[in-house]
């Protein structure tokens, strides 16, 4: 079985967040740009865990590390939903280029 | 705590008991600060006392520490004084009873807190002149500012806060070049006493370096001087800040320009000063002729007086270029006589602007004939200003010409110049409001009172015993002299 | 008693303080304080010159300015040549003391008219004792502003207040050039003593060069206070002052002090040739320009003012010719007739409360005493034989010739000529022909204006005795005796030339008799004239002074009043915008969009890369 | 790992974490369960908890290096003096918030009390994280609490943007970060700082196009913590959204936290780090760095000066204040991080006062209007004058804390080689600017007529964080040496 280079997953890494990035800077739902950034840091994940394996000095700590991430990014959207429902309460919807309240 | 401690926080004498008292009646808040004012005064005499009888008032405490790689700096809180700044102290706590009194009769609004800035300004000055090392002038310098800038706002004239707010602009930009003059030097030199790191700079041949602190040392006292183009905001404060705070301002605070082009300018930097000093006498000259042309189109006295503060600071950045002893004593003398002709020039204003609620030149005329000792006491004051043999304004600006004769003959022959222009604008101003018919406008006028009349005559004593005797102040500054030659190498 | 010299001007200064202070409390009795102690003075100066007769020289000195190494002394000086201008400022100056006692009566503020009078008495007193250039200097600024404070004595004029500032504005020129020439000097010589300074110039420490630069910088000086071309146009506006401040001041010593100032400065002028004719030469033009104006003018000190100028001229020429004594004779001498003048044509206003001849005549009816007194001035200012002034003026004529500056002689003899055709055309049109002045007008003249004029006379007439080559030369030797370089210079007069004096003067008085008395020549005529109108107006001095410097001043002045509107102002205000503009761009980005928020950080880290790629090469 | 190294670990190094761990679970326990008569005697075990961790942290003052959990977990004089700062400065918040006067949302404040803990334990773990995992876990937790703590006020529309926004903001740079990280962790297959920085020192060869993207990215996203242009936008919203005493607590403890994080990570790391030969890979960076703190000071200051909203104004200073502590950072001087530690200790005291002041005033007139200050001095001299302490603090008056701590950056950057004296030129110039703003409050209280007459009075309560803040300024300035001294 030949291995997939190291160099392709770091550049399906990177596409996947730009991507990710791509969609947090222009999606109107809130719940949409939550999704995105959960794309960008699942990238991370994808870098962490192909360096693990192929990087220069693989161990199991890229891993751990990726495990880390995966709990923080579910504790963002939840924290993340939780400040939205807030918010739908009192505009009834979820758009983010409707939280423009404060300016200067 | 020795003496000059002692005198650098007596005004918190005041202010604490201002303090205490809490809000009383304008009265009796009147009475403590005037009294309290003397305590400063007193002391200062003693101080004098100590220095003329030659004993050591330094005084010395560790404050910080940095170390910078194996460099070990220190920052102490030391405290000493020379014949320049000992007479610098004298004039300012005369200058400030002077208008702790004269602002009795001024303030009408707020008096205890006034009385308490007034306070706490006069305790920035007197430590910026006992200060010994840089930061701790530094510190007691933009101390200063903070006084003022209320002081201005709230008790000021039209443009009282805009005037406020190009105070603080134009000294704060002044003093943050000084901060990293003082940060270069206190980094480079490993200290920012006055004598240790004129010591250090004669030694080390970082020309470059020691031209930039110069020209920052330039900015930053070019802007309490000032140095046209750095002047907007003096004249502001000029017209707009009450009078009896114009006495200390005019009178002291612009001297701490003139203060640190010598003593730190001249005093640590020679040589650099030395290369600048074309750029300083065409700087002097600006001034000079550039404050005095102006003063002679102005229709509001206060302009005139604010322009030709200008033009006579052009004078001790004369004396400063010439590099010379003439010239640094006439530098000194300059603003000791400015200090005091300044501030009779603004006690009268704010005695005028009881009488007539104006100073505009269009409106007044013939004060002579209701107010004549007031209008006697302004000519004598124009008199003082525009230099007449007799009174200070002459000593200082003979000396200062006879220093640049020496080295720059072509700039002193110009700079006569403005010799005559204050004559003439000096003349106009005065003689447009005392002399002339009198146009009845503003009722009846009474002359000056005794409460006016004194101070008045203190300040005038003082400017002419000077000028009948300039070695009252000559023999006192002549070690502060001697150190400097021998910086400059004459 | 000489030690005592420091009274000198110690008395008046005294005297002025107490007037000044107490000036409320004395009123009336102000003016017998002023009087007394200026006869006191008067009688410590006598005392102090009959002493220096003897001595010949005293020196007393305090220390009084240290600056470094460089230490300026105060002191009191007396030689021959300033003991007799002490005893003649001292003794005018009580003379005029005692006369405005008359004169000034009534005045609101007699009191300070005499303080003022006493502080001038006191500068001039100080000035002339001097030993060092820098002192000289003090009290030569000190005397302007006596000059200053009298002209503007009545300030509720708007005229007074204009001479005045005029006055101390000219002079003040000349004193820039004073200064700067004694600054100069200081830095050739390191020192300001004038002793120091001739022994400098024998010496030949100086090179000429400097010199002659020094002395005419000095001449400047001289120039402002003397009334001299071309500062002379304060000095006739001065006459705005009350008269006998133009009496004391404007004719007998103040104005005089230039003469004194070139005498002073003697050797330093001697070792110049260049200097020396400069002197001589805007001597002799001031002399004839003055005389010529003082021909038309219709004002009564106008014309004694231009007639000072003139006179002064004439002082200066002789200076300026190596005729030192013959100068300082002549000062000696003008001193006594033109303050009597003044003091005549001061009891002339004062009778008839106006200045203007044409509006005068006859007054030889009801003035006696001034007429007899006025015509005695007009005839020593003549140069009518006998009289003090032909002597002095014909020494000066025999300097010239001996020097053998023919051109600036003729010059001078027709100025002489001049000047007896303009004071007996002002004798004739005041004094004689008739009356157009009501009667009652007429003010008696008091005893105390009387007295003065009467001793004046005196010495008008005789004064010219003290230096004469018939009776001997006792001025001339009691000068020289104090300044050794002045040996070998003495010009002795011949007998043509004080014939060719006396003609110059009978003539003048004879054409004035034509003109003005006996109506020869059609006066009318010559009014329209080009010649006339531009004598009328001073030769426009006054409009080209006013037109050039004084408007160019303001020009200059309301040029840096658009610098400071529209350069400094406008540089403050254009940092000031761009302040706000990028404060308020800033502000404007901050849309309240979160996404905004991220995209602009994301591009911030996009040029962060990009440049660092640009530089780095990756 | 056995049993027997895990009980070898000096675990009373990690006492004070404890000691915020136990009181944050405990007052969560208690504010769920306990009885309502309890809950008034919460926030007063928090404020025990903060101190018995701050007197447990001074006993480990002098105490030698040591790290444990395999290196995760650094004890150093860096995280022991760091520490001390987070924990001081949320103990004057804790204050802050228990001298609330106008109780609107009782129910909240439970949740405030162990939110703020917890992001107090993820700042000195961020302070003590040996590894990029402790470090980031730390990051997060004290990101994710703060996000909450800033939406909690949930009847405020206000304040559920703002924490949407910072929530949108701080994931999207929490994702930069980590993806920065995880090229860190390729290029030197480890996550333990020793271990990266041991890796970095060598060659690093082709590896350094890697390192670079690394370094920027990850600097991208944390320069976001302490808001420093262009990763400043969220800021003025979120302070403006979020109650005064969260606000104070982004704009010190959050703020502090980030720049402890970028020390540690990029002087630890990429200060070691070789790049082209000679240079270290930071000493590359540093003229990006020093155009992003030119950038913070300038943009900072001069928005500031449009700013009405006390809280907005704020937050600009403070994007302007992280702008001068950025200076030391690029000077790379012995004295940089003593001149961080002690601004970031001035700038605890004096923020966090003149937030306090906002917060007595804003309650009593239910605005944030600058106008709040109006005639203030008329109203109650002694808050005045107070308030003049800190804002001359913030604007670098001699006798206070900012002077020195200006000072001090002042002559780090000239004493720096090569010299920063264009950046210390522009720190001078915008320090005049911000003479604008401050000294306009100052107008607002001394100069200005106060439109209704009245009285503000400051409770007792609310008096103790006054004076511990004015206390702190004023010390720290006119007896810096305390300080400078207790850090050596």
């Amino acid at each position: 079985m030949t291995t997939i280079p190291l160099q392709a997953y770091l550049i399906l890494a990177l596409i996947l967040f730009c991507i990710g990035l791509f969609g947090a800077l222009t999606k109107r739902n809130t719940i949409i740009v939550l999704i995105c950034i959960e794309l960008m840091l699942n990238a991370v994940n994808l870098n962490l865990v192909a360096f693990s394996q192929l990087g220069n000095n693989p161990g199991i700590t890229g891993q751990v590390f990726s495990l880390f991430t995966i709990t923080i990014a579910a504790a963002e959207v939840a924290v993340g939903m939780a400040i939205l429902i807030a918010w739908y309460r009192h505009k009834n919807g979820v758009n983010v280029d409707e939280m423009d309240g404060l300016k200067d | 705590m020795g003496t000059l401690s002692l005198l650098v926080f007596s005004p918190f004498i005041g202010l604490i008991a201002l303090l205490l008292a809490g809000k009383q009646s304008d009265n009796i808040t009147k009475r403590i600060a005037a009294f309290s004012s003397l305590i400063p005064l007193i002391l200062s005499i003693l101080v004098y006392a100590q220095y003329q009888a030659g004993s050591g008032l330094s005084e010395i405490l560790r404050w910080v520490q940095f170390e910078v790689g194996e460099q070990t700096l220190t920052l102490n809180y030391e405290l000493a004084v020379d014949g320049f700044s000992v007479i610098l102290i004298l004039l300012t706590t005369i200058i400030a009873v002077l208008a702790v009194f004269t602002s009795s009769w001024q303030i009408k609004q707020n008096s205890h807190l006034f009385f308490m800035l007034m306070f706490l300004l006069e305790f920035g000055i007197l430590g910026v002149f006992s200060a010994d090392n840089l930061i701790l002038f530094f510190i007691f310098f933009e101390i200063t500012l903070i006084p003022m800038f209320f002081l201005i706002g709230k008790w000021g004239g039209t443009d009282r806060e805009e005037s406020a707010f190009s105070y603080i602009i134009y000294n704060g930009l002044g003093s943050m070049v000084l901060l990293i003059a003082i940060a270069a030097i206190f980094v480079t030199a490993g200290t920012t006493n006055f004598s240790e790191a004129a010591e250090y700079f004669r030694t080390s041949n970082e020309a470059g370096l020691q031209l930039g602190i110069a020209i920052a040392f330039l900015i930053a006292f070019g802007v309490k001087l000032p140095i046209f183009p750095l002047h907007s905001w003096m004249v502001k404060v000029h017209v707009h800040a009450p009078p009896a705070l114009v006495m200390i301002h005019a009178g002291v605070l612009l001297k701490i320009g003139a203060y640190g082009l010598i003593k730190f300018g001249v005093g640590i930097l020679p040589a650099s000063f030395t290369t600048l000093a074309p750029l300083i006498a065409i700087l002097g000259l600006v001034n000079l002729l550039y404050g005095a042309y102006l003063a002679l189109v102005q229709e509001e006295l206060r302009s005139v007086l604010a322009y030709s503060s200008i033009s006579h600071m052009g004078i001790i950045l004369l004396g400063v270029a010439a590099l010379n002893e003439a010239g640094i004593q006439g530098a000194i003398f300059q603003s000791v006589s400015h200090g005091l002709i300044s501030a009779l020039f603004f006690l009268l204003v704010g005695i005028l602007l009881v009488r007539t609620r104006t100073t505009n030149l269009r409106k007044l005329s013939g004060l002579a004939r209701l107010t004549p000792v007031l209008a006697g006491f302004f000519l004598v004051a124009a008199l003082a200003g525009l230099g007449l043999p007799g009174m200070s304004g002459f000593v200082s600006e003979f000396t200062v010409f006879l220093g640049i004769f020496e080295n720059m003959p072509v700039i002193g022959a110009i700079g006569t110049l403005g010799i005559i222009m204050t004559v003439v604008y000096m003349l106009r101003a005065i003689l447009k409001m005392t002399y002339g018919t009198y146009r009845n406008m503003f009722g009846d006028m009474n002359d000056l009172g005794m409460g006016e009349l004194i101070p008045a005559t203190i300040l005038l004593i003082c400017i002419v015993v000077i000028g009948v005797y300039p070695n009252t102040i000559a023999l006192t500054v002549q070690q502060t002299l001697e150190t400097l030659l021998v910086g400059i190498g004459g | 008693m000489i030690e005592f010299a420091w009274l000198i001007p110690a008395l008046p200064l005294l005297t002025f303080l107490l007037l000044i202070v107490l000036r409320e409390k004395l009123k009336k009795a102000s003016g017998y304080v002023a009087v007394l102690i200026s006869g006191i003075t008067f009688i410590v100066a006598t005392l102090v010159f009959l002493q220096l007769i003897d001595v010949g020289n005293f020196l007393m000195e305090w220390s009084w300015l240290t600056i470094g190494s460089i230490d300026i002394s105060f002191g009191i000086l007396l030689n021959p040549l300033n003991g007799l201008m002490l005893l003649l400022v001292a003794f005018i100056s009580f003379l005029i003391h005692m006369y405005s006692l008359g004169y000034m009566d009534g005045d609101q503020r007699f009191s300070t008219f005499f303080a003022y009078l006493s502080l001038f008495t006191s500068a001039m007193l100080g000035l002339v004792m001097s030993p060092n250039l820098l002192q000289f200097y003090m009290f030569w600024e000190l005397v302007g502003l006596g000059s200053f404070l009298l002209i503007g004595f009545y300030f509720y004029k708007n005229s007074a207040k204009q001479a005045a500032k005029k006055a101390f504005i000219m002079t003040r020129i000349g004193d820039v050039g004073l200064l700067i020439g004694l600054i100069l000097l200081f830095w050739q010589t390191n020192s300001l003593r004038f002793v120091d300074i001739y022994q400098a110039v024998t010496n030949g420490d100086m090179s000429g060069g400097m010199i002659t630069l020094i002395a005419i910088l000095i001449f400047i000086g001289a120039i402002g206070k003397s009334g001299q071309f071309p500062l002379h146009t304060w000095l006739p506006d001065a006459m705005e002052g009350p008269t006998p401040v133009s009496a004391l001041i404007h004719a007998a010593t103040m104005v005089a002090a230039g003469v004194y100032l070139v005498a002073v400065m003697y050797p330093l002028y001697m070792a110049s040739s260049l200097a020396m004719m400069i002197v001589a030469i805007v001597g002799a033009f001031t002399a004839i320009y003055a005389a010529t104006i003082g021909l038309v003018q219709n004002d009564l000190k106008q014309v004694l003012a231009y007639s000072t100028i003139s006179q002064l001229g004439f002082m200066m020429l002789a200076m300026g010719v190596l005729g030192y004594t013959a100068g300082i004779f002549h000062l000696f001498t003008h001193a006594f007739f033109k303050a009597l003048l003044f003091l005549a044509a001061g009891s002339v206003i004062h009778a008839v409360h106006t200045q203007n001849i044409k509006e005068m005549g006859g007054l030889n009816q009801k003035l006696k005493l001034t007429s007899a007194v006025f015509l005695i001035g007009a005839l020593a200012i003549s140069g009518f034989p006998l009289f003090s002034g032909f002597f002095s003026k014909e020494e000066i004529l025999a300097s010239v010739w001996a020097e053998g500056q023919y051109g600036l002689f003729i010059i001078a003899i027709v100025a002489a000529f001049l000047t007896s055709v303009y004071m007996f055309r002002l004798y004739f049109l005041v004094f004689h022909g008739e009356s157009k002045l009501t009667l009652d007008k007429v003010k008696p003249v008091p005893m105390t204006m009387k007295i003065p004029m009467m001793v004046l006379a005196l010495f008008a007439i005789f004064s010219g005795f003290f230096n004469t080559s018939w009776f001997g030369t006792y001025i001339a030797d009691f000068l020289e005796e104090g300044a050794t370089y002045l040996e070998g210079i003495h010009h002795g007069s011949s007998i043509w030339l004080m014939l060719l004096a006396t003609v110059v003067s009978l003539g003048g008085i004879a054409l004035a008799y034509l003109i003005y008395v006996k109506n020869a020549l059609n006066q009318e005529n010559w009014k329209t004239s080009g010649t006339y109108q531009m004598l009328l107006n001073k030769y426009y001095m006054d409009e080209f002074y006013d037109n050039t410097f004084v408007k160019g001043s303001r020009g200059i002045g309301l040029g840096f009043q658009y610098v400071e509107k529209y350069f400094v102002r406008l540089i403050i205000l254009f940092i000031g915008d761009l302040v706000t503009t990028f404060s308020r761009t800033g502000s404007k980005s901050q849309t309240g969009q979160a996404q905004t928020y991220t995209a602009v950080a994301f591009l911030g880290l996009v040029l962060f890369a990009a440049v660092y790629m640009l530089k780095g090469g990756y | 790992m056995d049993i027997q190294t895990l009980l070898s670990f000096e675990w009373g190094m990690m006492a004070p974490e404890f000691t915020i761990l136990i009181v944050g679970i405990l007052l969560s326990l208690l504010d769920l369960f306990g009885k309502d008569t309890w809950k008034k005697s919460l926030p007063w075990l928090a404020v025990g908890g903060v101190g018995v961790a701050i007197i447990f942290l001074l006993f480990q003052y002098g105490h030698g290096d040591i790290s444990i959990l395999g290196n995760t977990y650094v004890f150093d004089s860096f995280a022991f003096y760091f520490k001390l700062i987070l924990l001081i400065a949320t103990l004057l918040i804790l204050l802050m918030v228990i001298s609330r006067t106008v109780q609107q949302e009782v129910r909240d404040r439970g949740e405030y009390l162990y939110l703020l803990l917890a992001a107090l334990l993820g700042g000195m773990m961020v302070a003590s994280g040996g590894d990029l995992i402790s470090l980031f876990v730390g990051l997060e937790l004290l990101s994710l609490s703060s996000y909450i703590m800033v939406g909690l006020r949930k009847r405020d529309v206000r304040s559920s943007e703002g924490a949407m926004k910072y929530l949108i903001n701080g994931s999207i740079a929490t994702a930069f970060t980590l993806f920065g990280m995880s090229y860190v962790f390729g290029l030197t297959g480890s996550t333990k700082l020793v271990d990266i920085a041991r890796e970095m020192s060598g060659s690093l060869g082709s590896g350094e196009p890697v390192a670079i993207i690394g370094f920027i990215i990850m600097f991208v996203g944390l320069a976001f913590k302490i808001s420093t242009v262009p990763f400043h936008m969220w800021t003025p919203d979120v302070y403006e959204g979020a109650v005064t005493p969260v606000s104070a607590f982004l704009s010190v403890v959050s703020k502090s936290a980030g720049f402890i994080i970028i020390v540690r990570i990029f002087w630890g790391i990429f200060g070691n780090a070789t790049f082209g030969g000679s240079d270290t890979l930071f000493a590359t960076m540093i003229d990006f760095i020093a155009v992003l703190a030119f950038l913070t000071m300038f943009i900072g200051n001069l928005v500031a000066l449009r700013q009405r909203n006390m809280k907005r104004l704020l937050a600009y200073s403070s994007i302007g204040h992280a702008g001068y502590i950025l200076i030391p950072l690029v000077s790379l001087t012995p004295v940089s991080l003593e001149n961080i530690w002690f601004y970031l200790l001035a700038y605890a005291f004096m923020t966090i006062g003149a937030f306090m002041v906002i917060y007595i005033l804003e309650q009593q007139k239910q605005s944030e209007d600058i106008s709040i200050f109006t005639g203030l001095y008329r109203e109650s001299p002694a808050l005045a004058i107070i308030m003049t302490i800190f804002l001359a603090s913030l604007a670098g008056i001699p006798g206070t804390a900012g002077f020195i701590g200006k000072f001090n950056i002042f002559v780090g950057a000239v004493a720096a080689d090569p010299a920063q004296y264009i950046l210390a030129g522009t720190m001078a110039v915008m320090t005049v600017v911000s003479y604008i703003y401050y000294f306009n409050i100052m107008v607002q209280m001394y100069i200005r007529k106060p439109q209704l007459e009245g009285t503000t009075k400051i409770a007792r309560l609310q008096s103790v964080p006054l004076i511990l803040c004015v206390a702190g300024t004023i010390g720290l300035g006119v007896f810096p040496f305390i300080a400078l001294n207790f850090f050596h």
